[in-house]
């Protein structure tokens, strides 16, 4: 190899090396921003205190029901995407002719480009208050609204990723289950189903990811009342939006500043924790379908 | 090739537009979001009279003013509140001083179904009701019935000030509902029989029904003789006494056209001066 | 006529891993001969004709002990500049493998990253190539055409045009016809044969026929060895060897 | 009880098509929503002039021309990175641990939520290196934001350059960095594009990120610096949705820029779609 070949390899190496940087960056940013409040106010009763008040003298860190907050929209939010999503993901896999896949494929990734001020926006002057009517509710902002967005959210995300584990299961499965007489539905649900398994489990896992880290929605939609939530149609305070609304009003360095980095930094693990099992799973798949991984 | 040609303009123009961008006379106002419609209404209208400014208004919260006023990021920092002991200190560290000017009151009434028959409630009552310990209105002489709690959400500054006026810095009750804007916890209170909440003066309409707080009615006159509870001034803070285009901005905020867009705004102008 | 020898192969040995992919490897090419490897996939045929251009380089965790003397000089020497020894060994691929781009720009490549810039040198060069390889008059009037808009035996013969336009002195050829219809390969067989006179020759293939209509050489390859190098009419009527007389008289392969 | 296979089929298959119908009946409502409610705000003077009136009036130029700047500044910034780590994992075949470390970070990259981006900008670029509250410092958090996407897009290009093709360009004795600029590179064009057209959607489209790095709640005059801080769209709806004494007129301003931010996405998503699809054809 030639000098000038060199020269570029080590150049290209540094750059391709920034993605790692900027993860290393950001873990090192959380962990430092947000350990002070840690130290302070002690891991245990930061992660499971239940009062959040983070501007009344003496603050209160305590961000279980924020936690909490995050876990029931985003479990709302499965129950929507995850039907909706992967069976669009049949659909389009298993019903839909050559044209038909043409025009649905796009679409759904289009559905997934929107972006989600839009989704909140549209959650909060329309969804909101016909939700609110409809069930009588004291507000329409509230953790199902929250949900009900979210769930439409994640469904392209779910179905994508679906429609590609599908879409790897080797067509001999099929094949083989029809010339056992079995019809198209058996197949596609005992044979085809079991054979993406992990693959779809893989959408699952992503777009509980996604839904989790989703932001300027639920600043929207979901009321953001720092609550224990008794009901689904409480209004929450989920992690994503205590950080978008508070971190104007916290004063630089100071303790309030500190704990919204802290949330930031459970939020990142938990969702590095997702994507590590998601890529797990999916590689075990590939290779159990003996692909390159 | 043509695609680099593109890029390089764009950066090129970026880059001049950089060193145009210095000359003209520019002001930052950051901070508080109370006042950010103030900020934001009078900055237009003194733009409007005065071409040759460029004002960017930017509203962190008044947390995030200050830090900016520390930092020399901005030339005026928008506040709901006093300055805190220790954030003089540490921008006197950094070489800046910061004035106050006060540039607008905030009245806030506490508000109710008109369908309520209740009237007026003490500052204790409004406390207990908003801190959880009373819960129903024949504790407070009306009709028997759930109190429904309405707030803002707590990263406004009316939540700011409404827990440092009323509650005095107390938790509120948790099951509060939160609405994400001043108006839409008017026109939840207009639609609830059994609501109460709090807004600025200004949203105060035949929907929604102000209480009388110790006695006292919630209105301009009141606010001007410091005998309504629920209310404060606002501030301009500034690195020492304003001076040059700042002190032209604030002086037009509290002169008798910005007083008006003050009020427009909802908020309590200062009171005339004789 | 008296044989120059062009290349000298000496004890080449090479590993992809640990797998020996050929075995003490000795032979010469002579220069404005036809010498063609034959022998069943996967006998090392290709894997030979890719070390002499260095295109082995390319693939990692491979090994190799053994010289290949071009003009007396060993080509793995660490003095040898490997471009300077890809414009004198030209390659052509098994399938023809023109860049997405016009003619032109396929023909002009070569000169184009050695730094030649000068239009009237490009111009004649790639028309005297584009004559060479028998396509001048096919693609004269639409040079700035794709390349991929070519047939699949044009996109060869421009591939061997792109290859002589860098004006090399030995060219490789790794299985040249292997995707293309009787009519097309006869065109390349001819012009392999009319290129002889130019430049040292080596044809990879396993069409024997092909073998025995081109070369002047014929090595026979089997599973890394060499079995048997001669006279293409030696090995094709009187083989010496056993494996090659079953060869050649398709036995097996 | 006995279930009959054909009548679960049809059964099934009702439901997987009610799936779908879902799907796009929700993008059909939120597109007629945003349209039939944006375009009554819709004018000449709605793109091109400044807000007015406490912004219930006037135009929203300056958070479009803010938007742009910022999608324009993320991708100046992430496509080079992007590329060049796309070609150094498909060109130069890195060992193994390294490989996967970058791998594990592109993928982990590509999980973290967007306001943990905006948490690391606002403390890396506007505080630690004194960028401040500026186009630049929201054009460089958003670049990290879309780089995972350009890496992947690019790589699927690069990697899927024939090897021939590369063959036949050592052949006629190229570099390797000649191989990669002038035969690699152009060959992976469309594809790259393609992903840095989707990057520009994402981009363009995202709040969390650039609410503490880059914008502000009004400015009256286009940006002129990137050292100065911008309005933009997404945020702008976001301020007028929370913020501010005229919710009715204002939400008509909102309508407004959230049909803009829909039609600049859409438009740009459907045009990397269909890019996507025609390169496909091409090499089918």
């Amino acid at each position: 190899m030639g000098i000038t070949d060199k020269i570029y390899k080590y150049i290209f190496m540094v750059i391709a090396f920034s993605s790692f940087i900027f993860l290393t960056g950001i873990i090192i940013v959380l962990f430092k921003e947000g350990l002070p409040v840690l130290s302070s106010t002690g891991i245990f009763s930061f992660l499971f205190g239940k009062s959040w008040y983070p501007t009344a003298t003496p603050p209160e860190f305590g961000i279980f029901p924020l936690i909490m907050g995050s876990l029931i929209v985003t479990l709302g939010a499965m129950v929507v995407a995850v039907p909706v999503g992967i069976g669009s993901a049949l659909y389009i896999h298993e019903i839909a002719g050559e044209k038909q896949k043409m025009f649905l494929k796009p679409v759904v990734e289009l559905l997934g480009a929107i972006p989600s001020i839009i989704f909140g926006f549209f959650g909060m002057v329309i969804v909101a208050p016909f939700l609110q009517n409809l069930f009588n509710l004291s507000t329409g902002q509230c953790a199902f609204t929250g949900a009900l967005i979210l769930g439409v959210m994640a469904i392209p995300v779910l179905c994508s990723i679906a429609e590609d584990a599908l879409s790897v299961v080797p067509k001999s499965y099929r094949e083989a289950s029809f010339a056992l007489g079995a019809n198209r539905w058996q197949t596609l649900w005992k044979v085809i189903m079991p054979a993406a398994g992990s693959g779809v489990s893989t959408a699952i896992i992503l777009g509980i990811s996604r839904v989790m880290g989703e932001t300027m929605t639920v600043l929207l939609v979901t009321g953001g009342a720092a609550m224990m939530p008794k009901s689904i149609f409480d209004p929450v305070r989920p992690m994503t939006s205590t950080i978008a609304a508070e971190m104007g009003e916290a004063a630089v360095g100071g303790e309030h500043y500190h704990a919204l980095f802290a949330i930031g930094l459970v939020l990142f693990l938990i969702t590095l924790l997702m994507n590590m099992i998601a890529e797990y799973i999916s590689r075990k798949y590939r290779m159990k379908l003996g692909m390159d991984v | 090739m043509r695609i680099k040609n593109i890029v390089l303009a764009a950066a090129i123009s970026l880059g001049l537009g950089a060193l145009a961008g210095a000359e003209t006379g520019t002001l930052v106002v950051d901070g508080s979001s109370t006042l950010l419609p103030v900020a934001q209404a009078t900055a237009e209208a003194y733009m409007d009279k005065n071409p040759g400014i460029k004002i960017t208004v930017r509203g962190g919260g008044s947390g995030i003013g200050i830090a900016s006023l520390q930092d020399s990021t901005c030339d005026i920092a928008d506040s709901s509140r006093p300055i805190k002991a220790s954030e003089i200190s540490v921008a006197l560290k950094k070489g800046v001083d910061p004035k106050p000017s006060v540039v607008a009151l905030d009245g806030i009434a506490v508000v109710v179904n008109p369908k309520n028959g209740v009237t007026g409630l003490t500052k204790k009552q409004v406390k207990g009701i908003y801190t959880g310990g009373i819960s129903d209105w024949a504790q407070v002489g009306g009709t028997a019935g759930k109190i429904i709690v309405v707030s803002r959400d707590t990263s406004s500054g009316t939540y700011e000030a409404f827990g440092a006026l009323a509650m005095d810095g107390e938790k509120m009750r948790p099951d509060a509902l939160l609405q994400a804007a001043s108006q839409a916890v008017a026109t939840t209170v207009s639609k609830t029989p059994g609501a109460i909440g709090y807004v600025g003066i200004g949203y105060i309409s035949d929907t929604v029904k102000a209480l009388n707080i110790n006695e006292v009615e919630c209105k301009k006159e009141t606010v001007w003789n410091n005998t309504y509870p629920y209310a404060r001034p606002l501030f301009m803070y500034t690195n020492g006494k304003p001076k040059g285009e700042a002190k032209k901005f604030i002086d037009f905020v509290v002169s008798a056209e910005g007083q008006k867009i003050v009020e427009e705004q909802g908020f309590v102008p200062l009171k005339k001066q004789k | 006529m008296l044989e120059e020898i062009r290349i000298k192969v000496e004890n080449i040995n090479f590993f992809y891993g640990l797998k020996h992919a050929l075995v003490d490897l000795n032979m010469d090419i002579y220069k404005n001969r036809v010498t063609a490897m034959i022998g069943p996939s996967g006998c090392g045929k290709s894997t030979f004709i890719r070390l002499i251009n260095r295109m082995n380089d390319l693939v990692s965790h491979t090994t190799l002990k053994g010289r290949i003397l071009l003009d007396g000089k060993n080509i793995f020497d660490p003095d040898v500049d490997v471009v300077e020894l890809r414009r004198k060994v030209g390659m052509v691929f098994q399938k023809p493998n023109p860049f997405p781009k016009s003619i032109f720009e396929n023909l002009v490549y070569g000169l184009q990253i050695k730094g030649v810039t000068d239009k009237k040198v490009l111009n004649e060069k790639t028309e005297t190539a584009l004559r060479k390889a028998a396509l001048w008059e096919e693609v004269k009037d639409r040079l700035n055409d794709s390349a991929l808009r070519l047939s699949g035996g044009q996109q060869q013969r421009l591939c061997i045009a792109r290859c002589l336009v860098v004006e090399p002195e030995v060219i490789l050829f790794d299985e040249p016809c292997a995707s293309l219809d009787p009519i097309s390969t006869r065109k390349i067989e001819d012009l392999i044969v009319e290129l002889k006179k130019d430049y040292t020759i080596l044809v990879v293939t396993h069409n024997m026929q092909q073998a025995a209509r081109i070369s002047t050489k014929t090595a026979f390859f089997l599973l890394g060895e060499l079995i048997e190098f001669g006279n293409t009419e030696d090995i094709f009527t009187n083989p010496k060897d056993k494996r090659t007389e079953d060869y050649v008289s398709g036995r097996f392969g | 009880m006995k279930i009959n296979p054909e009548k679960t089929q049809k059964i099934g298959f009702v439901a997987l098509f009610i799936c779908i119908i879902i799907a796009l009946l929700v993008l059909g409502s939120i597109i007629y929503f945003v349209f039939s409610n944006g375009i009554t705000a819709f004018s000449w003077k709605f793109f091109t002039d400044i807000p007015r009136k406490s912004m219930t009036a006037g135009g929203v130029g300056p958070a479009i021309v803010g938007t742009l700047y910022l999608v324009l500044g993320s991708v100046l910034f992430a496509l080079p990175l992007g590329v060049i780590t796309a070609i150094y994992l498909c060109e130069y075949s890195p060992k193994n641990f390294t490989l996967n470390l970058i791998r594990m970070s592109i993928n982990n990259l590509a999980g973290v939520p967007s306001v943990v981006f905006g948490l690391f900008g606002l403390a890396v670029f506007v505080k630690l290196f004194g960028f401040h509250v500026s186009i630049l410092s929201g054009s460089l958090t958003l670049g990290i934001l879309i780089l995972p996407g350009i890496i992947s897009a690019s790589y699927e290009a690069i990697i899927a350059v024939p090897q021939s093709t590369r063959e036949a360009s050592y052949a006629l004795g190229a570099t390797q960095i000649q191989t990669i600029k002038k035969v690699v590179l152009p060959t992976a064009l469309p594809g790259i594009l393609t992903g840095m057209i989707l990057a520009v959607g994402r981009a363009a489209g995202e709040t969390a990120p650039i609410m503490f790095t880059a914008v502000t709640f009004y400015s009256r005059s286009f940006p002129s610096t990137i050292f100065g801080e911008t309005m933009a769209l997404p945020y702008h709806i976001y301020v007028l949705m929370t913020e501010g004494t005229h919710p009715e007129e204002q939400k008509v301003i909102a309508y407004g820029c959230a049909l803009i931010l829909l039609i600049l996405v859409l438009a740009v998503s459907s045009l990397a779609i269909y890019l996507r699809q025609s390169q496909r054809r091409k090499y089918a």
